[in-house]
Parts: C-alpha cells; structure tokens; sequence
C-alpha cells in the first residue's frame, strides 16, 4: 500500500505556532507527532537574579491569553517562599479576577476557534453569516470576560493591578457590584451556548484518561488545593516533581510532561470536571445533564461542552464574590527580602499550571520552574491522534486531517505558554 | 464598492496577546472583518489567501534565522507593514537573552541543545525590514489598535501621540505618584498610550510602552535614585519589555 | 444649561468643489462654492482651513482671485495624508472650510510703488491673489516684477500664466530653476540669482517687496533685497507653522509673541527679523 | 470695600453653604480627598470636604499631611486646577455623517449644568481671566468655554497661609482676591468670614441666615491674608518679560535641558496653559467622523510639526518656548503675564525644576552681559 502523509504545517486556530505530522503505510502508523515550533523564549533562565516581586510581571509574559494563571501561580510560589500571607478578600478577589480569564478564554476558545471545526467553517466569522446571534451572543461573553479582568487587574492581557500580596489598589465596590447583572446574564448566556453546542456531531472517542487536576475539598478548583488525580493520586503541591517530570524530544521547542512511570496523562477542563463534579454548582450540574453529559467525561471532543459549563460555573462565581466583596483593606501584605523556596500552583483555563522558585536572601530569583499545562498535555495529545487516526483509515486525506487538527484543539493548546522555558543554547548567524 | 484591503496577520516570538487584543476588540469584531478581508490571522481562521497584502500587523520578534527569512518574505507581499506590541518593535521580554553572557548561557546546556535553534539575541522587525508604523505596548492598547486600524482605513494618519506617559496621567486627573507618593515611575520617559493604567491604580508606570519621543532617562534615574531606588533595581525597571530599545537599554546598562 | 454653540470658529462650513485639476506633478487647484452659507470675502495672503472627510484639516493658502469669493481657488501639494485627499478631490466632491484667516499681503496699500513678488515652488500661489490686483491696477504702481524659483522646469506652477504676464509690457517676469532639464532654455540657479536682474534699474527706495517660499529661501531673500538697498518695513513675507485651529486657541502656530494664524502668516519683515534669525523659534 | 448691598457673614461650617447650593441646584465642584491629594470633583454633600488636612510641598514633592485641628482650607492649591472643568482635556467639538452627496456637520452641544465651584484660590482666579483672555481673543471665541465661564458661580477662598512653592504674591495675584468671585471665605479662628462678590453671590449669603461679620473679623481676614503673604519664600523678578526676551541663547537654557525630562507635565498642571491637539476620528465604517480637541503641550516633538520636520526639536528650545511664552511673549499676546504663580509647575515637575530659579538664573547673570 501506498505511503499516505497527513501534514498541517502551520495550525490554525491554536495560540502559537505548531504543526501537525502523521506518517501512515497502509494500515500501519508509522509516525504521529505534535511539533511546537513556536521559537523558546527562555523565561526561567532570565528571571534568575530578577527581584522575586518581578515574576508576577515577567512570567504573564509567557502568556497573552492566560497571563493570570502565571500572575497568579508566580504570586503563591514567591509569596509562599517570602513567606507572607494574604487576606481572605484578597484571594476572594484574586478568583474573581481569575474568573474572567476562565470565562474569556474559554469562550473565545469554545465558540471562536473550536466551535467551526464541528460546524466545517473556517472561523467565527463565517459562523456568523449563518448564525450571527450565537457569535454575538458568544462575543458579549468573552467580553464579560474581559471587563472583569479590566476592571479588577486594569487590563485584560497582561494586568497592571496585581501585585505580590494582594492587589495595587483595591476596586470601589460599587463597580465590582455593577458587574453582577452582565454575570447573571453571562451564566445564562454560557447555559444557551452549551446547550446549542449540544447538538455538534460529535466523533464517537472515548478513552480512559488518568485525569489530574486541582482538587480542593469544598471549592471548584480554581486558584487552590491539593493535586489529585482520577486515579488515586492526592498530593501537595510541593510535590509535583516528586510525581512528574519533563522530557525533550527533539521535534518540539516545548518540553513533554509525564508521569514519573513515563506515562501520558491528561490536564484541563475534563480532569478539573471529572475530579470534582461535586463541587459544581447544582445550576452547572443541572446544564450537563441537559447537555447529555455525566459526571465523568471520556470524550475529548466534548470538552468544548465542558469548558461552557465552566463558563456557566465562572459567571456563577463571579457573581457570588461580587455579591459579598468588600474591598480588601489592606490591599496588599508587603513581602520582605529573604530566603526562601515556595511552589504555586492554579487551574489555568488549559489545566494545570505549577511555578516553583528558589530565592536568595536578597529576595532575588536563583531558580525558577514553571510547567505549564499544554507540555504537560502533549503526549496525551499525541496518544489521542493516534487513536483517532487508527479509527478513521477509511477518511479521505482532507477529511482525516481536519479531524486530527480537531482532536488538538479538543486541548485549546497553548503554545506560546508551552515554549517558554527551554534554557538557551546560541545559534550563531 | 473598491475590493476590501486584505489584512494579514503574522506571528514571531511573543506571547499573543498583541494578536489577541484585536479579538478582544469584541463590538468592533464583525465590523472590522466587514471592512477588511482577512487573509491570515492563524490564530483566528484556518482561511490562509496568498498575498500579495495591503497591510500586515506583525507581533513577535525574531529569534530565529527562519524567522528572519520569513519576515522579508512577509515585507516583500506587503504594502503597509505595522507592528504591533514590545515584542515586534523592541524585542519584547525575550530580548533579557541579549544582556545575558551568552557563553556562559551556552554552558546551560540543555539535554539536546542540537534540537533547537535559535539566535543570540531577540531582534525587534526593524531591525529586519521597513517598517512602516510601530504600534507600541506590552501588549498594545485596544483603542490605539482600533484607531490604527480605522485611520488606515480612511487613510488618515494615526493619532498616536509620542509624548510622555504624564501627559495621559494629566488628562486623566491622576495624581503624579512620584511627586505625591514617592513611588518611582518610568512614565516621564515612556510613550503615553496604555490609557493610564498603573499610575491610575498608584503604581509606578513600568515602561510597557517603551521609551517616548526624545526620553531623558539619566535625569529621571537620578531622580528615582534620590528616591532611594538602588542601581540594581534602577537597571531591571528599563531592562523589561523593552529591554533592547535603544534608550532603554542604553540606561540599563549604565547601571550594570 | 444646554447651548449650541453660534458662529462657532471652530466648526467647518462645506463648500462643493465646482472645478478640480492638476496643475504639476503632486500638485492640483480646486475651484470651491459654499453649500451652508455664502463665503465671506477674504484678502491676497490670507488661507483657509480645509477639511478632507474623515483624514483631517489643514491650512492652505487661497490662490484664486479675490474678487470672486464665491468662486475660491485653492492650490495644494500632496505631501502627506490629508494634503493628499485635497489633491484627490473631483468636480461635485465636498469639503469643509473654514476662513480665510489671517493677515494679508499689503498691496492695496502700496501704491505708486514698484511691486516686487518673489515666490519660490508652492509660494506662488499665496502670492497670485496679490499679483492679479496689481495686473489689474498697473497703473496705480510704478512697477511689478515677479521673480520666481522652482527645483526644476517641471515644477513651476501656473507656467501659462506665467507666460502671459512675461508677455505684458508692463511686467517684468524672472524666471529659474535649481536644475535645468533637457529642452530648458532659461535660467538656473536659486530664486536670489534672478532677483539682482529683476531689480537692476529699479530705484531700492521704490520698492515694495512681498516673498513667499520655503524659510530659507526668504531669508537669503531678504538679504539679497537688504543688499539691494530695499527698506526692512518695504518687505513682507509669509510664515509658515503648525496650526490645529487657526484662530489663536491651539498654541501651535508661535512664533515668539506672534500667532502665526492670526498675526500673520504675512509679516512686515523688520517686526520678525531678529526672531528669524533664533534658531528653533 | 464691599459693593454689595448685604453685609458679610460669618459661617460656622462651609459644608453649610455646599448644602445651601446644592439644594438651591447647583452642580457643587470642590476640594476632595482623593489619592492623597487635594483634587476638584463634585461634592455629593458638605461631608465631602476635607478637614485638617494641610500639605507639604517643594519642588517635585507634595504630600498631605495632619493640619491644624477642624480647619477646612488648611492646604493650598493641588495637582489639579480648575481648567479640568472650564476647559476640559478632551472635547468634542463636532461630528460628521457621510451622505450619498457628501457629508453633514453637525456642531456639539455644551452640556453644562449651573456650576458652583467652591475653594478657588486667588491664584486661580487669576488664572481664570488670563484664559478668558486667550478663548476670547478679541478676533475669535470660544463659545462653548464662554457658557461654561457663564454658568459658574465662583466661591473663593482666600488662602490663610502659602505653600513654599507659591509665589503669587510676587505676581500680584494673590493671595488675598478682590475680585472675580461671587462668594470669597476667609477661614478665622472662629468660623469662616464669608464676603460677596457679585449680586447673586450676596443673594446667597442673605439666604444662608447666619450671623452678619463683626468689623473685627474682616480686619482679621485681612491679616490672615497679609500674614499668607509674608510666608511665601520664592517669589518672581519682575524683570522676568524683559530679561527672558533678551536673553535667547543665555547658557542656562542648555543647563536646565539637561535636567529637563520634556514631559509636559508643567504645562499641563498649570491652570493658564492652554495649547490642544485636534485629533480626527472615524468609525470602521468609514461613514462617521468627529473632531476632538485634547490638551497639547509645547513640549512634544509633534507641536511644531510642519511636513519635513518640527521646528522645536531640542528640549532646550522646547523649554525655552514654554517659559519665554508663559512669562514673557504672554505679555505681549494677552496683555498679562501666563503665570499667576500658583507653584504648581514647581511641585509637579517630576525632577523639580523651579521656574522661579531658572529665570533667578538667567536674570543673574544675564544682567552682567
Ligand atoms: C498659512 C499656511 C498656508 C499654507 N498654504 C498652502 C498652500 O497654499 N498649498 C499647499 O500645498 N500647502 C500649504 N500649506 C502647507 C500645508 O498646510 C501642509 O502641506 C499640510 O498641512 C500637510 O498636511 P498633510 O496631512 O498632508 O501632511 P503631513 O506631513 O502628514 O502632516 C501631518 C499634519 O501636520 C500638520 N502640518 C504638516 N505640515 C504643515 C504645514 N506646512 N503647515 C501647517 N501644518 C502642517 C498638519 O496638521 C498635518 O495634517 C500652508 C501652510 C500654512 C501654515
Ligand atoms: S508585546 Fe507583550 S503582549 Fe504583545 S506579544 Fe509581546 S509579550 Fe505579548
Ligand atoms: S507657570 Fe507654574 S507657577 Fe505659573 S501659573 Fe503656571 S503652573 Fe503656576
Ligand atoms: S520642566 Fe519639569 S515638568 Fe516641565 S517638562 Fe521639564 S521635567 Fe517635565
């Protein structure tokens, strides 16, 4: 049989540059892989000797679309390490603000960039032609997203309101309260867009993941907890390298995460929804349910429903914090120069995301680790389209292709977070 | 009606939230993909149409000899070429690598360095090619986008003021946070732009938006050195995001 | 308290372009007849604010005549955004206007004098509305001569007329170029090369002089005139600034204590000397 | 002194009067705590006021600090001056609709309640009628500050001490008004002695039923003033036009480049400068456009931007304009100088050059030559 090669270049739709290589001969798979071309950036290798104080800053320049999952997981490691706490409020505050990323992101993933791939249109755009309430519907979304962002951090990409211990200056009430209208509207909107995105085709896949994810005993994890997995695994965070580590191959510019018994596992929405269904609102519950979702989820192509319920469950949030918030007072704790080696360790919107520092006793950075969830996901993603490929042969090259470009972007990866951290070694021109 | 400009938008090393603000500019979204035709914007559409192209955003700086080819690449099918954020027009926060000893770089040897390639240094597009605006910011601003984007269309010039990040504090009533609160501040000597944002919530402006017109540096760091801000700490507020602008990096290192 | 804002100066008024052409490379006329309200009379030396739709306004010199202000002629070199949409306009097209604004060239007032006009490129057109009242009451001065400069032969602006007026015997017209180009036969050299030509014979206290071109080009004008025995207070000349308003509000237009668009752009030379002479003013 | 039929009136609390306006109507636009710092916003009531508050300023520094105990107006002027509402930093003027056949202008509405400002400086008043100066300038006017100026009741309060960077009185502008207020208030030990300055200024006070000022209490608010007065530790040559004009190429104006960051945050403090920018808009569709006018200063680039190149490109030929205009050429413009000497160009520049300093500078050692 004759050697077929299904190949994306550049991907679309995806944050960063990646592309897509699948080699078959006849029936046999001869070679699936994921590459990250997108160029390092070396994050971990210029921040030693930066003040500690700086990483929040520095790091949610890993990341346009997720800057407070580094903002944040940058803050708990250095403030673990400094060793100061923060308030109750601060971090009612500092989940809010992580709300809104969750629920851009999120949105602009789910209806913007995978929504088309079950709809065969190119982008939103054309979406739009046919269906422009929906886009609209989705747009005002994401924008809630944002305004949330803009109104607690200063700015949605990259805040400037965020700060070691708590916050610059804390929002008058008044206008966080004046954001609990658009967020009722916003849980409802996220329900109507679940539920429409319910009736995708959707490719019967079914596998059985090792979720791992945040876990927390009363709390949809966002910001804290242990880290726990759909098979037994419940550590703290400090121990994360005791139970994963990365690997470099040489076809990505981006590390690969495993499981110290060199297996795959899987971070994001579906490990976060499988591993603490309970802590969903019954609200939330009550949409899967209608969505045709139980409390575990083994389909990757359903995780675009997954991560509308976690809009739904944003917005709820959201406006719960907004409805209690008192500005913190004070709005930050001040950290003093020392010693010290702390972890952190949030649910960005692509899953898991752990920072690990060490710091001298001039508060400077001697060390730092941040492993982002897409390099963790890549060889989970790289098993998935394995799967997928084996089951669809009989595809036509065209059609094979777009339903492996699919089966990425069940992962909404992010590949400019998934490069950043490769140490330099020089090419000379 | 005259054929809509085709719009090309193009990625290097950055961390897209440049690219993203133009997809956070939700009201104005459908209108803009109205107005212009969407040739390439890999982050948003898998429609990928051939140049040539009327005007192309750029985001990201080059680090990589590809990169640099497939910027003249990109110049040669372009009439307008804008940048957009610190990345593209500074070098963006990857540019630290320029100030690191690059040997001593080299000996952190990753387990197979023969993987990756890249260059010594994190190159801003002019560097490269003509550039025929540069948008600036960390990331940049939505209103300066949108306004870039509807002057091109009407082929007014941009209104994009040049001057200091004071003269946005003024206009806004902010109160000086160096004059007031002793708080250093990179705003005398930063591009206004970002719509006032750190000063606005009592911090000092970082300097996202790069060095202004005509930026008088050594006085403002003598300034913030009588403040009791130490060397070290003067030179890591000009080493960021535009670590490699010329002004900013020239302040740096006189305090290395 | 709610209040419109009556006869605001700031507020432009449309005018419909009647006629559009080019006139050299770069560089075309427009004829303007008010839509809103009828144009009010302007003087030689005197510009309005023109207001592209949508890219912006900018001052620009009348050029036309000004006995028919309801006809007015602009004259415009594209060099740059909105320069270039004024060019660009058709016949039917509309613009808005505000104006005239500003001083004018003195001639009415300089009477029984030898009236010298010294354009260099663009500098022309301000200076035709003067030039048409002196054709038209020669007899009223002792002489006029027009001494014009441009970089090259196909640069200089409103050569037909320029021909006629050579064609008088009444008029003493100089013409030259920087760089001379195949088929020109005339003189080349900077506009200060013809003006000692234009002025032999004439008597320096007679002489009324009004220059208008680049900066540098009117300052080695004045010298040249100064050399030549012609008075300081017999020399005007027109500024050119920044303006964003043209009525004295915006601050751009300074030149020492003078506003650019409301003390001049035509000043006696005497009252501007010691500031030209100042860089950076 | 008083022209005015009612006699003054002591006033026990000025929130009394704040309340008397507001409920009478009016859009009450006084001194607010915000940020550390004395700032002008609309007072929602009396309570709004500071109190015993004072501030500490130098060049390039301010903060506020305790004051003596209960008094209201123990601060002098702040980083904001009322040009933020007589002439706001960014104005529409107009916009316009494209139509099959052309376009529309359509002209702005000035949308401005009946206003009383309350705490203005002497000093500021001062500053008030030097821009009235400029937005009528006998050719041209600016109708829409007009309605502004118009429909703004005026309650002055005459400073009872001066801040090291004030130097008014070296100007003659203050401390103490006589004129261009509808209300003036002195603060005494024992309450606020109130003064009318206009009919409709008296009009208030007569409704304010409180007690009529004892002769006493107006030589006493004389005193507190004389006494602000004879604080002030910089004052202005009074030379200054003169020397400034003469002096154009005078080697101080490279040494203070060099400490100069050209970033305009004088001229934006100050309550007399004026220059704007107009900036073009459009919409994406191509078919609205409007026209803004924003606060522009004479130390950007772009100010003088002609096309081949600004005129002003060196920061000493930029900070010479601004002072040689503020100081001098205003003279010749306006007929009054463009400083009142409010101070705030000293306190708010971020490295604290001193005007009163640079033209002491230029004076000193230009006289010799
Ligand atoms: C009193 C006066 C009379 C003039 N008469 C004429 C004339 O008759 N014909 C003609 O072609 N030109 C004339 N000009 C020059 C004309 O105004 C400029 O060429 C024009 O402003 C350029 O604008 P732009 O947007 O095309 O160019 P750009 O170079 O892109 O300019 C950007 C902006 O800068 C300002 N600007 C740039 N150049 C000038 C300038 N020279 N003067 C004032 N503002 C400027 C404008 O606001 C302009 O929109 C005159 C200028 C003045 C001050
Ligand atoms: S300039 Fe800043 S926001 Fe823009 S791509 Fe670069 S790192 Fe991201
Ligand atoms: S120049 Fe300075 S002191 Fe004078 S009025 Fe302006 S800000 Fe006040
Ligand atoms: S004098 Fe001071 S405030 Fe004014 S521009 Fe210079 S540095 Fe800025």
């Amino acid at each position: 049989m004759t050697e077929r090669i299904i190949q994306v270049d550049a991907l679309a739709r995806v944050e960063g540059e990646g592309a897509l290589y699948v080699r078959l001969n006849g029936a046999q798979i001869e070679a699936v892989e994921f590459r990250i071309f997108e160029p390092p950036r070396f994050f971990e290798a210029f921040m030693v000797g930066r003040d500690a104080r700086e990483a929040p800053d520095i790091t949610s320049r890993i990341c346009g679309i997720c800057p407070i999952a580094y903002i944040m997981g940058a803050s708990q490691a250095v403030e673990q390490a400094l060793g100061i706490g923060t308030s109750p409020d601060i971090e009612a505050l500092r989940r809010m603000l992580y709300c809104g990323e969750w629920i851009q992101s999120h949105v602009l993933h789910a209806a913007m960039l995978h929504a088309p791939d079950f709809l065969g249109l190119a982008d939103a755009i054309e979406i739009a032609k046919t269906n422009p309430d929906l886009v609209r519907k989705a747009l005002r979304l994401k924008k809630l997203g944002n305004t949330l962002m803009e109104v607690i951090g200063g700015r949605s990409v990259h805040p400037v309101n965020t700060r070691i211990g708590g916050f610059y200056r804390a929002p008058e009430v008044e206008r966080i309260r004046a954001l609990i209208p658009e967020l009722e509207w916003g849980a409802q909107a996220a329900r109507e867009l679940t539920l429409a995105f319910a009736g995708f085709d959707f490719p019967a896949d079914e596998y059985d993941y090792h979720f791992v994810s945040l876990v927390h005993p009363e709390d949809y994890p966002i910001t804290q907890g242990r880290i726990g997995s759909s098979r037994g695994l419940d550590i703290p965070v400090a121990d994360f390298n005791a139970h994963f580590s990365e690997h470099h191959v040489a076809r990505s510019n981006a590390l690969q995460g495993r499981m110290k018994d060199g297996s795959a596992y899987l971070v994001g929405p579906l490990a976060r929804y499988t591993n603490n269904y309970d802590r969903l609102s019954a609200s939330c519950q009550a949409t899967a349910l209608e969505a045709g979702l139980g409390p575990v989820v083994r389909n990757p192509f359903k995780s675009i429903l997954v991560r509308m319920i976690e809009v739904q469950y944003a917005c709820e949030e959201a406006a719960r914090i907004a409805g209690s918030y008192v500005a913190p007072s004070p709005a930050f704790f001040v950290a003093p120069d020392r010693a010290g080696e702390g972890h952190g360790c949030t649910e960005a919107p692509r899953g898991l995301c752990y920072h690990h520092y060490r710091i001298d006793a001039e508060g400077r950075i001697e060390m730092a680790q941040i492993v982002p969830p897409t390099s963790q996901n890549q060889p989970q993603i790289e098993a998935d389209l394995t799967r997928v490929v084996a089951a669809n042969l009989g595809m036509a090259d065209d059609a094979l292709k777009w339903r492996c470009e699919q089966t990425i972007r069940n992962y909404d990866p992010c590949i400019s977070c998934a490069t950043h951290f490769l140490k330099l070694t020089v090419d000379r021109v | 009606m005259a054929p809509r400009p085709k719009l090309a938008v193009w990625k290097f090393a950055s961390c897209d939230g440049c690219q993203l603000t133009l997809l956070d500019c939700e009201d104005e979204l459908l209108a803009i993909a109205d107005a212009l035709d969407i040739a390439q914007f890999l982050e948003a559409t898998k429609v990928a149409t051939d140049g040539p192209y009327d005007v192309s955003l750029v985001e990201g700086s080059i680090t990589t000899a590809h990169d640099a080819q497939r910027i003249r690449d990109i110049r040669a099918q372009t009439k307008t070429l804008i940048t957009i954020g610190a990345c593209a027009t500074a070098g963006g926060t990857q540019s630290l690598r320029n100030f690191a000893d690059v040997d001593a770089y080299t000996s952190m040897v990753y387990a197979h360095p023969d993987y990756i390639s890249t260059l010594a240094t994190s190159t801003p597009i002019s560097d490269h090619v003509k550039v025929d605006f540069e948008l600036r910011g960390c990331p940049v601003s939505k209103h300066q986008l949108l306004e870039l984007i509807s002057a091109t269309l009407a082929g007014r010039k941009p209104h994009v003021p040049l001057t200091s990040q004071c003269t946005e504090c003024k206009q806004h009533g902010t109160t000086c946070v160096t004059v007031a609160h002793g708080i250093p501040c990179l705003g005398p000597v930063t591009q206004a732009g970002c719509g006032n944002l750190c000063p606005s919530v009592g911090r000092g402006c970082y300097g996202c938006f790069g060095p202004k017109e005509t930026p008088n540096a050594a006085a403002l760091s003598a300034q913030m050195a009588g403040l009791g801000l130490p060397p070290r700490a003067l030179r890591d507020l000009y080493r960021s995001f535009n670590a490699a602008a010329p002004e900013f990096q020239a302040e740096s290192k006189r305090h290395d | 308290m709610t209040a419109s804002l009556p006869h605001d100066p700031m507020l432009p008024r449309r005018f419909r372009v009647l006629r559009a052409w080019a006139e050299i490379d770069g560089v075309a006329s427009m004829e303007l007849t008010p839509i809103d309200a009828p144009s009010a009379p302007f003087r030689p030396g005197q510009f309005n604010m023109l207001y592209a739709f949508g890219v912006g306004e900018v001052p620009v010199s009348i050029s036309g005549d000004f006995v028919r202000p309801e006809a007015i002629v602009h004259t415009t070199r594209n060099v740059g955004a909105v320069s270039a949409a004024l060019v660009a306009l058709k016949a039917g097209d509309i613009i808005g206007l505000r104006g005239p604004f500003g001083s004018d060239w003195p001639v009415a007032q300089e009477t029984g004098r030898h009236a010298v006009f010294v354009a260099g490129g663009l500098g022309l057109a301000p200076l035709r509305p003067a030039i048409y009242h002196v054709l038209r009451n020669r007899g009223a001065y002792s002489g006029l001569s027009v001494v014009y400069g441009a970089r090259s032969p196909d640069e200089l602006l409103f050569a037909s007329e320029m021909k006629d007026w050579k064609s008088r015997l009444d008029a003493k017209v100089e013409v030259s170029v920087d760089h001379a180009a195949p088929g020109w036969s005339g003189r080349v050299g900077v506009v200060t090369t013809i003006l000692g030509r234009a002025l032999s014979g004439v008597d320096p206290a007679t002489v009324s002089a009004f220059v208008c071109g680049p900066e540098i080009m009117m300052r080695f004008t004045v010298e040249t005139l100064a050399i030549a025995g012609v008075s300081q207070d017999r020399i005007w000349i027109s500024m050119e600034r920044s303006m964003k308003c043209a009525v004295g509000f915006c601050g751009h237009c300074q030149f020492g204590p003078d506003f650019v668009c409301k003390d001049g752009p035509v000043f006696r030379h005497d009252t501007v000397a010691a500031r030209i002479a100042l860089k950076e003013v | 002194m008083t022209q005015y039929p009612v006699s003054a009136i002591m006033l026990r609390d000025p929130s009394l009067l704040v309340g008397a306006l507001i409920a009478e109507g009016w859009r009450v636009i006084g001194p607010k705590l915000d940020q550390n710092a004395i700032v002008y916003d609309q007072l929602i009531n009396g309570d709004d006021l500071p109190r015993g508050l004072t501030d500490e300023q130098e060049a390039g520094h301010y903060r506020m600090v305790p004051g003596r105990d209960g008094r209201w107006f123990d601060y002098v002027v702040g980083p904001q001056s009322w040009k933020k509402w007589l002439f706001p930093a960014r104005q529409k003027l107009w916009s316009a609709t494209r139509r099959d056949d052309g376009f529309d202008i359509e002209a702005q509405a000035t949308d401005w309640p009946k206003t009383a400002f309350i705490g203005v400086r002497a000093c500021e008043i001062a500053a008030m009628a030097v821009q009235d100066r400029v937005f009528d300038n006998g050719s041209f006017a600016d109708s829409a500050y007009a309605v502004r100026r118009r429909d703004t009741l005026i309650v002055a309060v005459q400073c009872a001490r001066s801040g090291a960077t004030c130097f008014c009185a070296s100007m003659e502008t203050g401390p103490r008004a006589s004129a261009g207020f509808d209300i003036a208030l002195t603060e005494l030990d024992d309450g606020l002695f109130a003064d009318s300055g206009s009919d409709r200024g008296a009009a208030i006070l007569a409704r304010l039923n409180a007690h009529p000022a004892q002769p006493r209490q107006r030589q006493e608010a004389q005193e507190v003033s004389a006494r602000a007065a004879a604080m002030q530790v910089r004052r202005m040559p009074a030379n200054a036009p003169e020397v400034l004009r003469a002096q154009p190429d005078h080697p101080q104006w490279d040494e203070v480049a060099n400490r100069c960051l050209s970033c305009g945050n004088c001229t934006l403090a100050c309550p007399t400068c004026f220059c704007t920018d107009v900036e073009d808009v459009t919409d994406l569709s191509g078919n609205h456009a409007e026209r803004w006018r924003s606060w522009d200063s004479c130390f950007s680039v772009d100010f003088t931007y002609v096309h081949g190149g600004s005129v002003r490109r060196s920061v000493k030929s930029r900070y010479r304009q601004w002072m040689t205009h503020k100081l001098s050429s205003w003279v010749d413009q306006f007929g009054t100088s463009g400083c009142v000497g409010c101070g705030r160009c000293i306190t708010w520049c971020p490295v604290g050059i001193d005007i009163t300093k640079e033209v002491a500078a230029i004076a000193a050692s230009g006289s010799e030559g």
